[in-house]
């Protein structure tokens, strides 16, 4: 029997101790990385509250379904992450201790201030490891949104606070229907503005592309997979277990995630670089999940981010190890790349191929599942706009890997000389990962069932069921 | 200009949208004015009886024994006795924004001002710096009873430092020696959370006796937490100003 | 009547962040908004004629005494968290103008490497 | 009571926009100081003495300080904007 907090507690206790012990700080990692990937695939369904006080006067963590499946999917992409770009963690060992710590917390906690001070831990860490590539601008991009993105959510949930008089989420949602609807119109919006700059969605994602735009492989891996996950699971349990919309809120809400999600698309298409094409993938992923969590199908949403966050871990990794061994990642001036790392080409494409949702793969299956329930739920507009926006991210991941794979013109034949002269270094790290990722990608292809078994509860209530 | 003008429009909106919605008067709990809030809607309501787990009537300073929080000042119960892991988050929160601004400017030389302290602002800070130290250690070791606590008097501390970096130009403090001592107290706080654990089944459970409201030694861990919060800060604050003032190597 | 002139604050800090160009005016508009928003915060749970949330001899603990001392608890947390974010922004901000020799957010080119 | 607590509250405003409209950078860091002082009598009229602390100690010491010590190492004291 593991309890949760352990798993917020040692990775915090290793980040203490590797200030104290500097030449140790590598190993305190690896401990508190492998620790916390066996904890969270040891953890039962429970809830401990920390000090002894009852729920609503103390805080709370809860560990059921939802969040256990968040953290396995959480804790096991951090640790790939971290392993297969170890030669990057150079002096950074601390703020990812830290930052595990803070990612793990968020996904556990039970209370919305608890939430606001893990989230503030996870975005400062954030911004420090977004150092790593010097490009500060980006950064300073990414402080001032943060910030004020955090900033509205804590206005929003003081005004609930002053309201109904309590921030533990259990008791505020058994409460929240008390509320009068314009004082809740008020704070909702406060605070899914301040998860938009988490959670890149609309209005508040200009510093997605300086950011992930310029990661190296480490915070490339670690940002598009950990936190892109920890955001879009606490937005999921934020507005469907504890604040259920509906109404015109709930329209405005749809109607802001689908244009994330569209628009995202659109600019990933015009992209060309390799990291800010997937960065605009990720916000147009982003708006794709957010708007099946908002529309109530949180199964597939749970499926979504699975298959999300080990494809762009795959993908972001081997594009900010293009930029960090090749020195660019222009599609064009690395025509060919991936006939020279044959396996690492493998796992890249499985992975945008099941992000895309290409049948036989993943992502085929998640999202025939999602839109045949979006169509059983809704009018016909946004499963039309996401079959239609999935189209875009189709044509231009597979001119991405047409060119990666074979150089020269579009539909011609490849020639030999258009190859790039550019290769990668250190590949037996990344071919490791692209492997594994990519068989396990094709594993739960054949076999979906191993992803959903752990979420059952949450897929039955989906008509249809599976 | 134009800019401006739009963004001034878009505050306007923004305004109305704020002051119309909160303000708004109709079925449903409303926004409480400003004055008039009933604190027994509210969690806080146990928080000042100290009650959360169970009745135990009125308290009074210095005679009720054993409540379940023993704080004479109840901000301070609620930050490090009810919502202690807030705190610990909040420790960290500074721990690694003074680790980031570490790794970002580590410099070797120290910034040197363009006037040279001079005699007067020496012997004075070797004065003012001595209370501001006491000061500090006072509050944070009777944040239990006096307002204040850890984050005010760490920053005090602190202060003192700043104080002695403007007065002498040499003056570098032995980074490594503050290094350790934030080290050794986030790790302390921790174990004693982890102590709490195992000797209560509770993570920062409170596992000594709080005592007599209002005495020195009562409300069982909190002053000791509060004591290696101050710490803490005071070292990360120290470090960060150390840092703000190092300048590339010459 | 005082709350609305805290919820000015807030605005004349967002005011700020979108209209100002010089980084460090930035960070500063930033304050100016948690300023407005910790103010508020402990406008929320003042109580008419409360006293300091803080034990003395002779006053008893009843209901109505004290303001709120969960609000005070939390804007504790929050100024904490603003100087951590502050200290890590005015850093960014120093980094910057080493690499582009400006403040100004026009002046500077793009990041990009191509 | 109630009126000097919202002539406080006024020159609050007043100092915010100075803050954010001053030509210098070094007034404007000046300006957010006092706004950070005006802030803790706001804190002790609320009746919030640990808070106020904390903001005399950090918002209006420490918070200052580093933004001097900014504007020292980018040597761009006094200059316009």
């Amino acid at each position: 029997m593991i309890n949760p907090v352990l798993l917020i507690a040692i990775p915090l206790l290793f980040a203490f101790l590797s200030v104290m012990f500097k030449k140790a700080d590598k190993g305190l990692l690896v401990l508190a990385v492998l620790f916390n990937v066996l904890a969270a695939f040891l953890l039962k369904e429970t809830e401990v509250v920390i000090g002894g006080w009852k729920p609503p006067f103390g805080i709370n963590l809860i560990a059921d379904q939802y969040s256990i499946f968040g953290l396995i999917i959480l804790n096991t992409v951090f640790a790939l992450s971290v392993f297969s770009s170890f030669s990057s963690v150079k002096k950074y060992s601390t703020v990812l201790l830290v930052s595990l710590a803070a990612l793990n917390g968020m996904m556990l906690t039970g209370d919305l201030f608890n939430l606001f001070v893990f989230l503030e831990i996870a975005s400062i860490s954030a911004y420090i490891l977004s150092t790593m590539t010097k490009k500060f601008k980006g950064t300073f991009n990414y402080i001032i949104l943060g910030a004020l993105g955090s900033n509205l959510y804590l206005l929003g949930i003081i005004i609930l606070y002053s309201t109904v008089g309590t921030l533990n989420m259990a008791d505020m949602a058994s409460k929240i229907h008390l509320v009068n609807n314009n004082v809740l119109l008020l704070a909702l919006t406060f605070i899914f503005a301040g998860f938009a700059v988490e959670a890149k969605l609309m209005p508040f994602n200009g510093w997605v592309k300086g950011v992930y735009g310029n990661a190296n492989d480490l915070s490339g891996g670690i940002f598009a997979s950990a936190y892109a996950t920890a955001a879009i699971m606490m937005f999921g349990r934020i507005f469907t277990n504890i604040f259920v919309l509906d109404g015109t809120l709930k329209t405005i809400f749809l109607t802001i995630t689908v244009l994330t999600f569209i628009l995202g698309e659109i600019a990933a298409f015009s992209q060309k670089n390799i990291r800010s094409t997937l960065a605009f993938s990720s916000v147009g992923q982003a708006g794709l999940i957010a708007t099946l969590f908002l529309s109530g199908l949180s199964g597939v949403a749970m499926m979504q981010v699975a298959n999300h966050a080990l494809a762009k871990l795959v993908m972001f990794t081997i594009a900010g190890a293009m930029y960090v061994y090749a020195g660019t990642d222009n599609i064009e001036k690395l025509q060919g790349l991936f006939k020279k790392h044959k396996l690492i080409g493998f796992g890249f494409s499985v992975a945008a191929l099941s992000l895309v949702g290409l049948p036989i793969f993943y992502g085929f299956y998640v999202k025939i599942f999602a839109l045949s329930n979006l169509f059983k739920i809704n009018s016909y507009w946004i499963p039309a706009l996401i079959l239609f926006s999935s189209l875009i991210e189709g044509i231009y991941y597979i001119r991405m890997l047409a060119k990666l794979w074979n150089p020269g013109e579009e539909g011609k034949e490849s020639k030999d000389e258009y190859t790039t002269k550019l290769s990668l270094e250190n590949t037996f790290a990344y071919a490791v990962l692209a492997v594994v990722v990519g068989l396990f990608i094709l594993y739960i292809s054949y076999n979906p069932e191993f992803i959903t078994q752990g979420i059952s509860n949450y897929l039955s209530n989906i008509a249809g069921g599976m | 200009m134009m800019k401006r003008v739009i963004a001034a429009l878009l505050i306007l909106v923004l305004a109305l949208f704020i002051y119309g919605n909160l303000y708004s008067t109709g079925e449903g709990k409303l926004f409480p004015k400003f004055g008039n809030v009933n604190l027994s809607e509210r969690v806080s309501n146990k928080f000042i009886n100290k009650n959360a787990n169970g009745e135990n009537g009125v308290v009074t300073y210095k005679e009720t024994k054993d409540a379940e929080s023993g704080s004479a000042n109840m901000v301070t119960s609620i930050v490090v006795n009810y919502r202690s892991f807030d705190t610990l988050g909040e420790v960290t929160v500074l721990f690694v924004s003074a680790l980031g601004v570490g790794l970002l400017l580590s410099g070797k030389s120290r910034m040197k001002f363009k006037t040279p302290p001079n005699f007067i602002l020496k012997a004075g800070v070797r004065i003012i710096a001595g209370i501001i130290l006491i000061t500090g250690v006072y509050i944070f070791i009777h944040g239990h009873l006096t307002p204040g606590g850890g984050f005010p008097g760490g920053s005090m501390i602190a202060s003192a430092v700043l104080l002695f970096y403007i007065s002498d130009d040499e003056f570098r403090t032995k980074v490594k020696s503050f290094k350790f001592l934030e080290g050794t107290a986030g790790s302390l706080y921790l174990i004693f959370g982890l102590l709490g654990l195992t000797m209560g089944g509770y993570f920062l459970y409170n596992f000594l006796p709080t005592g007599v409201v209002g005495e020195l030694f009562s409300a069982g861990i909190v002053p000791i937490i509060y004591i290696f919060v101050g710490l803490k800060v005071g070292s990360e604050l120290s470090n960060l100003i150390s840092d703000f003032l190092s300048e590339e190597g010459k | 009547m005082i709350q609305y002139l805290f919820i000015g604050l807030i605005l004349i800090g967002i005011y700020g962040l979108l209209t100002q160009k010089n980084l460090i005016k930035l960070v500063v508009a930033l304050n100016v908004l948690e300023v407005g928003v910790n103010l508020f915060i402990i406008s929320t749970g003042y109580v008419k004629d409360g006293v300091a949330p803080i034990l003395f001899k002779g006053v008893p603990s009843t209901n109505g005494t004290f303001v709120d001392p969960l609000p005070q608890a939390l804007v504790l947390t929050a100024i904490v968290i603003g100087v951590g974010v502050t200290a890590l922004a005015l850093t960014v901000v120093r980094k910057i103008y080493e690499k582009h020799g400006t403040l100004n957010l026009d002046e500077m080119g793009s990041e990009s490497d191509d | 009571m109630q009126i000097i607590e919202i002539i406080v509250g006024i020159v609050l405003l007043i100092f915010a926009f100075l803050a954010i409209e001053a030509k210098k950078i070094i007034n404007s860091v000046i300006y957010l100081s006092i706004l950070s002082m005006l802030a803790v009598v706001s804190f002790v009229f609320m009746k919030a003495p640990d808070v106020a602390i904390t903001e005399a100690v950090i918002g209006s010491g420490l918070v200052t300080a580093i933004f001097i010590f900014t504007l020292f190492s980018i040597k761009k004291v006094g200059d316009k904007k």
